[in-house]
């Protein structure tokens, strides 16, 4: 992958390089030196039109769309507190996707890691629930080093017997849902529910319960300080300059005397970890205990968020806000537009269409071309290893 | 530049705030829903959809049927992420809604939540059925002996098979599923001992119930180990089952297949060749008749049992032996009236 | 006139890479281009062959003023070029690749027979020996060249392109090469050359242009100039040619090399059975046909790679088993042979490349975290000791040209004092200019102590820079001797495993 | 011949005991073998099609993790436009039509505008996702099935004709022919050599004269054709039915079974086939009586064995050089 340090404030300040304007002062100067936010910017105005083209589409005034959108996700009672409580898993599974495509491995495999340390995460708050808090924190750890145990399975995998870490993931999220879907009709399902069968674990003592503080669910400050915490390390220590440098040019790691095998499991474990986490937290915090549907489509969310953070752990938190907050409306959304002529409403469905597109929008190189003309980066924006 | 500008449509758009509804007939939005006069339902579905020819889509019809039969308002959402559930019946609780139907037995503990905080509107829960000791007196949950469903539609294929051998293809092995698939078993042996059953779930868990696909990549193999009745039961993938035995050789007249949970020949018409009947529960029905009773007064409990049973033969009724039928007309009353158990325990 | 060139410039942002340059090849003739790194030499030729289109200028061939549009515009024009990368796919065999873009087929099928014989053919009429069926990245280098050479021929070409072709090539291929030159350019062929070794050009060109900052400096007939006129009108001042060093003072032994057995990346046998020792303050040059086991002694030295059998010692540390890490911070300094790959990290800028292997040492990093300030103050330093010519410590090394990127590599592997330096290859692709300076440093190094194993392909970079010299062949030293004692021809006959 | 033989040694041996064991099964046990095959090949049809996509994509030096994606579209769009025309022909038309323009789609945003191939791959799945849904209406039916054939001599050979060749349907027996047909054409002709070279080494294939953007154009959005196929397949021919998210995660599988194939399209061919034979061998556990393992468990086997086989095998494969990067030209 290419290293992203452009977008990266925390890279030392640089020089004017070689390819820098001189010539053009001004706004528009600062504009080409902010040119990816600028370029993210313009990419949602265009989404948010095309999408309002498919909202006019279907017969609905597109401003009173994204109104109720955004009144539902934020404005509503409560509706802001649910918005960061989607946000929170979303932030922890875009993490699990930047750390290891910083080493140039593409971690397709959040939604197996989420529900490992789902079902593990509740299992543990159920059976430490007495002891509250620390009841919960066990619940994090465990959720934390199941979803790493994956991630070193993926990672040795890699280092060790060359299994493409593409490939190893989708074959664990199929395992991971047969083993957990068993174990909660089976050992872990919840004695009420024996006779029912519904798939479900324990429920969570309420003690070891997360809540929200002041409208801020646990689980987001975690994950916040979870990315900050990520972006520091990418950018500030020698662990970061490791997993760059893996990343950036494996043979130079070698010589330079990195641990590459070890920096690879390593960062899958990580990224797995924190996957596990967010399903820990996401049991605990808000069904307070482990259902199949627990997982929804969180960790492919993941990918989507790193992308458009373009690896940036930092930029996840935007990122994965505006894909909580679109998902938090949708239903809002199709509520508040049903009519006697448009029985479906809009449905949720919109909202993938609008991350497609913002996506899209996101990632086309030209885009910035077209805006900047030739002053726009040349490399994309985060790429991965996919033939090593 | 960025060409064109955000609010260039206009009309069209929905207006909330518009005026209720004061005159005769049915209410045209839901913002007087607490009027005693406005009848107002609402749905809210599992991960579903209301097109999912299935339990959501025969709720949505049940509660569309009763909107149109009360003079009623009606509006649905479809849930998108298990952990929305409560969040989307307070979307309805707001309004005052009178009447919150929930689908699926995944939302069995959120629904008695929403109950206990919503005393004013009534909640119905689909296929849920809820722990002792639920008191509230503003939820049912609507049940359907989906064994006695599988049991009747095993007994019809015990006594139609000529190779003595059946194939079940079902979805997720969840508790509705197990009932209809141990059910549909006993019955077949009941009718004829001789019978053997063979018997897959669908092991993944995300798409369990939407991978047509796999289904009827199940039901060629069973077909092609002998068996001539396929019962497919889990949602989309169960559909897929149903069609390829309708597209097989000898569909209608050797091989035969039977559909699950609402009359399949009309939700899965391309299913028609093969289809001689379909183990159903009456869950559109069973909506209406308990929205009903919500709009009159209280419900009869905290557990509504509604009806299961088998469709209609359609167009294999002159196929179907006389005798056959009689037979299975029996065990149907047999079950109603509780003088046959189906011996079916999960 | 086969080739004439009128005005053509070509810049690429800021940089000027060609300004209004003007040039003529006849037919038959051989034209050497010079000029430093960076000077616009494969630009030039690039847009000869269509793989760069010029901003204005015209380059017509054989009166042909039309704008070459692509390769296979120029390919169709009778142009073919050996360029200073390899082209070749490396999975592909010798047959695919000369056969590549001009396929014969037969019912619909490659013709694969067809591709050999003329593989065969070619490699006989130019006595380069080639085996079709062979597969490219199976080849030491000095074959793929001739592969490369083989390609260009065999389709028509009237102007041969050959952008540094003997930079991977050993003395006696590099002989051979310019025999074939000679034969081409007497059948009528007409040939331009760009090298960086000055005995070269004055061996086997007709005439010579020298570029500097995208410029044509001068154009001299070869018979009336030499090396130093050449090198002074390149570099535009005057250069030392010959290294300027004191005998060597050696003092204990640093490393120690006993009966050493390393395979390649195919598992087959590369070094076998190497012993040698060598001594602080002294510089042992390892010659030998390049595939003759240097680059896996260097490797299997730097941890880089597993050792089979056999011994490795620096002073008291055991380097059979070290890693990467264990053997820099033991005191190795390693100047490897693909600076591209291994040396620098393109995409970083020159002050983290500068620390690239002490990046988690202090003053560097202070409990696991990064000192920017000691980093940049460190690039500062060495940018200026170096002469590492970049706009700033934070413009990343991908954009530096090859001889300052070399500077990076040398800066870096210097700056710790090590005692043990090993150079691969240090000056391949560099001008003359930046050799002069990376040359000094290294005999510094060894005058400040350090014991230094130099590896090169190149024979007149290790009669002179070495103090001793050990001649390898299959993966042994077969010869080992005082510099002062060596002889060119001698060395050359052992090299080619005649002992 | 003789070198071909000794350098696929290991593979010859392992397809002999492999075709062997297959015959021994099938005639010791006659009541349920054969219909395991049937049901091997059955689950292998579209992964065989959509390996392919991968394998010339990859080829040519473009990951196409976007075949899901195109797979869905094709399978939406066949199947809708089957229902609403009233023909079948014009739904696969429609399907391959669409899978085409998908590959397009991936084809330009990647090789002309250089977005990175994994991100136009994922953009691509979640715009076919998010459309399909978007524009799901139920209640359709296909006016008719795609024709079932029997190839004559071929369908006589024991144990292979009755699996492969006797009452298959059309895109099945394609599949096979689209197999050979790959093969072939990569290994032995002028364009699966040019492929090779641009999918290697660009810069070697650009300086012999060849057009690397337009040849991997093209074969990335031609490849498309093959993912609208396998769509087709899934919707018009597998099943009769268009479901939301109906591909499963078949185009990802198919990745797999590039790879586990080492990007040959006949290995790829063989690990469809074994991929299947487990799937079916995983239904086959849960029918028979007496087995003790829950079926969530046995449903896992496939995966399972594809993680085993690869981490036994992978050490030798090696992806094409230049898969994943974007061939700049020295003046871009
Ligand atoms: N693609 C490119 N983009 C930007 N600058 C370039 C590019 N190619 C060449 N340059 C610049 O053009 C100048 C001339 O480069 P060129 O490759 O022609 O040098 P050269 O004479 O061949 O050097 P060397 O001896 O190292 O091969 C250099 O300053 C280089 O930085
Ligand atoms: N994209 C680029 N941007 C800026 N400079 C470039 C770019 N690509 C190449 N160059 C510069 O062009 C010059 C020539 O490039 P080339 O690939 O021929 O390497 P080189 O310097 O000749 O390498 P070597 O020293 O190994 O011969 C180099 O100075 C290099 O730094
Ligand atoms: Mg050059
Ligand atoms: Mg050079």
């Amino acid at each position: 992958m290419s290293d992203t340090t452009t977008t990266d404030p925390a890279a030392p300040p640089t020089d004017p390089g070689p390819d820098e304007p001189r010539d053009r002062g001004g706004l528009l100067a600062y504009l080409i030196g902010h040119q990816s936010g600028v370029v993210i910017v313009v990419a949602l105005v265009i989404s948010l039109l095309v999408g309002a083209a498919l909202i006019r589409y279907q017969g609905v005034n597109p401003w009173y769309a994204y109104e109720t959108l955004v009144r539902e996700a934020l404005v509503t009672p409560g509706g802001f507190t649910r918005t960061l409580q989607k946000t929170a898993p979303l932030v922890l599974t875009g993490l699990a996707v930047v750390l290891p495509l910083r080493v140039g491995l593409f971690n397709i495999g959040g939604q197996g890691q989420f529900a490992m340390g789902a079902i593990f995460g509740a299992w543990v708050a159920y059976v430490a629930g007495g002891a509250g808090f620390l009841g919960a924190l066990l619940g994090m750890v465990a959720g934390l080093v199941f979803g790493a145990l994956v991630g070193i399975l993926v990672g040795v995998l890699k280092a060790y017997r060359g299994v493409h870490e593409v490939i190893s993931t989708i074959m664990l999220n199929y395992i991971v849902a047969g083993v957990t879907f068993w174990l909660v009709v089976g050992p872990l399902q919840a004695e009420s529910s024996k006779t029912s069968g519904i798939p479900k674990t324990e429920t969570i003592p309420e003690a070891a319960q997360l809540s929200a503080v002041a409208g801020v669910p646990v689980g987001f400050a975690v994950a916040v300080v979870l990315a900050v915490a990520c972006w520091w390390m990418l950018s500030r220590t020698s662990l970061g300059f490791r997993f760059n440098t893996v990343g950036a040019n494996k043979s130079a790691a070698g010589y330079a005397g990195i641990p590459i095998n070890r920096v690879v499991v390593l960062s899958m474990a990580l990224g797995a970890g924190l996957a596990g986490l967010g399903g820990a937290l996401e049991a605990e915090g808000t069904l307070h205990q482990f259902e199949p549907a627990i997982v929804g489509t969180l960790g492919f969310d993941g990918i989507t968020i790193a992308l458009l953070a373009r690896a940036n752990p930092l930029a996840t938190i935007p990122a994965a806000f505006l894909v909580g907050m679109l998902r938090t409306g949708a239903a809002g959304l199709q509520f508040a537009t049903q009519t006697p002529t448009l029985p479906t409403g809009i449905t949720p469905e919109i909202v993938d269409l609008l991350l497609a597109i913002i996506l899209l929008m996101v990632s086309i190189p030209v885009l910035g071309r077209w805006i900047f003309r030739s002053r726009a980066d040349k490399a994309s924006v985060a790429t991965t290893s996919w033939g090593s | 530049g960025c060409g064109g500008s955000t609010g260039s449509g206009s009309g069209g758009g929905t207006d909330s705030s518009a005026s209720g509804s004061a005159d005769s007939g049915a209410p045209t939005d839901d913002s007087n829903c607490a009027d005693e006069a406005v009848f107002c339902i609402g749905l809210v579905t599992d991960t579903g959809k209301v097109d999912d020819k299935s339990f959501n889509q025969s709720a949505h019809e049940g509660a569309k049927a009763a909107a149109a039969d009360l003079e009623g308002y009606y509006k649905y959402i479809e849930t998108q992420d298990a952990k929305d559930y409560a969040a989307n019946m307070q979307q309805f609780t707001n309004k005052k809604y009178d009447v919150v139907v929930t689908v699926g037995f995944l939302m069995t503990d959120a629904t008695v939540e929403a109950a206990k905080g919503s005393p004013d509107t009534k909640f119905i829960g689909v296929d849920q059925g809820y722990p002792e000791g639920t008191s509230e007196t503003n939820l049912t949950g609507l049940v359907f002996p989906e064994d006695q469903a599988g049991y009747s539609a095993g007994y019809l294929a015990g006594l139609m098979t000529k190779t003595n051998k059946l194939g079940q293809v079902l979805g997720l092995e969840i508790p509705p599923v197990q009932k209809f698939a141990k059910g549909f078993e006993n019955g077949a042996k009941a009718a004829n001992p001789e019978v053997s059953v063979k018997t897959v779930y669908h092991p993944a868990g995300d798409n369990a119930f939407n991978d047509p696909v796999w289904g009827a990549g199940q039901a060629k193999t069973q077909l092609s180990q002998g068996a001539d009745i396929i019962f497919g039961a889990g949602g989309n993938t169960g559909n897929g089952a149903l069609q390829e035995v309708a597209k097989s050789k000898g569909a209608g007249t050797d091989t035969y297949c039977i559909g699950v949970d609402t009359d399949q020949w009309d939700t899965v018409p391309a299913a028609q060749p093969c289809l001689i009947t379909s183990a159903t529960k009456l869950i559109t029905k069973g909506v209406t008749d308990t929205i009903t009773q919500a709009k009159d007064g209280e419900f009869e409990g905290v557990q509504t049992v509604g009806e299961a049973g088998l469709a209609p033969y359609h167009d294999f009724d002159s196929k179907i032996p006389d005798d056959v039928k009689t037979k299975v007309d029996d065990v149907v009353k047999q079950l109603q009236d509780g003088s046959l158990k189906t011996d079916v325990t999960l | 006139m086969l080739l004439d060139i009128r005005g053509l410039t070509k810049s690429f942002g800021s940089v000027h890479a060609n300004r209004d340059i003007s040039l003529d090849v006849r037919r038959g003739e051989i034209v050497a281009l010079l000029g430093e790194n960076g000077a616009g030499k494969s630009t030039l030729v690039n847009q000869i062959f269509g793989l760069i289109t010029p901003d204005s200028g015209t380059v017509s061939i054989k009166g042909d003023e039309r704008r070459i549009k692509d390769p296979r515009d120029a390919i169709a024009r009778g142009v073919g070029m050996v360029h200073q990368h390899f082209q070749l796919v490396p999975v592909m065999t010798v047959a695919e690749n000369v056969m590549l873009g001009h396929e014969s087929v037969r019912g619909g099928l490659l013709d694969l027979d067809s591709a050999r014989r003329m593989v065969r053919e070619l490699s006989e009429k130019h006595r380069l020996a080639v085996d079709p069926d062979a597969e490219v990245e199976d080849l030491p280098v000095g074959t793929q060249q001739r592969v490369e050479i083989l390609k260009a021929l065999s389709r028509r070409v009237d102007l041969l392109i050959l952008d540094e072709p003997t930079a991977v090539l050993t003395p006696q291929e590099t002989d051979e090469l310019l025999g074939v030159m000679r034969e081409l350019a007497n059948s009528g062929t007409s040939i331009v050359f760009i090298t960086h070794k000055l005995r070269e050009v004055l061996a086997v060109s007709d005439r010579v242009y020298v570029l500097r900052q995208g410029e044509v400096v001068g154009e001299v007939a070869t018979k009336d100039t030499d090396a130093t006129r050449l090198a002074t009108m390149m570099v535009g001042r005057e250069v030392v040619l010959s290294i300027d060093k004191t005998a060597a003072t050696p003092g204990d032994t640093v490393l120690e090399i006993e009966d050493l057995h390393v395979s390649d990346d195919r598992g087959l046998a590369a070094v076998d059975g190497l012993s040698l020792t060598v001594r602080a303050g002294e510089i042992v040059g390892v010659a030998g046909v390049e595939g003759n086991g240097q680059r896996e002694l260097v490797e299997a030295l730097a941890g880089m790679r597993k050792v089979g059998s056999g011994r490795m010692r620096l002073k008291d540390l055991d380097l059979t088993t070290a890693d990467p890490y264990r053997t820099h911070h033991a005191g190795v300094g390693h100047i490897p042979e693909d600076r591209e790959k291994h040396g620098i990290v393109g995409t970083y800028s020159i002050a983290d490349n500068l620390v690239l292997n002490e990046f988690d040492q202090a003053p560097y990093s202070k409990s696991g975290v990064r000192q920017f300030d000691a980093i940049r103050a460190n690039a500062e330093r060495l940018r200026e000791e170096f002469d590492i010519r970049s706009s700033g410590v934070m413009q990343t090394a991908g954009s530096l040209s090859g001889g300052n990127k070399q500077k990076v590599v040398v800066a870096r592997e210097m700056s710790f004092e090590p005692t043990l330096l090993m150079a691969a290859q240090p000056t391949r692709g560099v001008d003359v200019g930046s050799i002069e300076f990376i040359h000094r440093r290294i005999v510094e190094a060894r005058d400040a102590g350090a014991a230094v194993l130099l590896v090169s392909a190149e024979l007149d970079e290790i009669l002179s820079l070495s103090d001793r010299i050990a001649v390898v062949h299959g993966g042994a030293v077969v010869a080992e001797m005082d510099a002062a004692d060596a002889d060119r021809t001698e060395i050359g006959r052992l090299m080619a495993g005649d002992h | 011949m003789q070198t071909w033989i000794a350098k696929n040694r290991t593979t010859l041996v392992i397809a002999a005991v492999v075709v062997v064991a297959a015959y021994v099964f099938y005639y010791a046990k006659n009541d349920i073998a054969p219909s395991m095959y049937v049901s091997a090949w059955g689950y292998a049809i579209p992964l065989v099609l959509a390996s392919l996509v991968g394998v010339i994509g990859e080829r040519s030096g473009v990951v196409n993790i976007g075949i899901e994606g195109q797979m869905l579209i094709a399978a939406f769009a066949g199947f809708f436009v089957a229902a609403y025309s009233g023909s079948m022909l014009a739904g696969v038309l429609a399907g391959v039509g669409s899978g085409l323009v998908a590959g397009a789609f991936l084809a330009w945003t990647t090789v002309r505008w250089r977005m990175d191939q994994i991100i136009a791959g994922v953009v691509l799945n979640i715009v076919a996702t998010g459309i399909t849904s978007f524009y799901y209406t139920p209640g359709q039916i296909l006016p008719g099935v795609i024709p079932n054939l029997t190839v004559p001599g071929l369908s006589s050979i024991p144990l292979i004709g009755d699996v492969f060749f006797t009452g298959e349907s059309a895109i099945a027996l394609f599949a096979i022919v689209a197999a050979l047909l790959v093969h072939v054409g990569l290994f032995r002709t002028r364009w699966g050599l040019r492929t090779r070279a641009v999918g290697e080494y660009p810069s070697a294939a650009d300086t012999a004269g060849i057009d690397v953007e337009r040849l991997r154009i093209i074969n990335v959005t031609l490849a498309g054709s093959l993912a609208g196929l396998a769509g087709v397949y899934l919707s018009m021919d597998a099943s009769s039915t268009f479901e939301r998210s109906m591909t499963a995660g078949r185009g990802f599988l198919a990745l797999a079974i590039m790879i586990m194939g080492m990007w040959r399209p006949l290995r790829a061919f063989s690990m469809a086939l074994f991929f299947g034979f487990i799937s079916a061998v995983a239904s086959q556990l849960q029918q028979t009586g007496g087995f003790a393992v829950p079926p969530q468990l046995t449903g896992t086997l496939p995966y399972v064995a594809t993680l085993v086989v690869l981490a036994v095998a992978a050490g030798r494969v090696r992806a094409p050089g230049a898969v994943g990067q974007p061939y700049v030209k020295k003046d871009q």
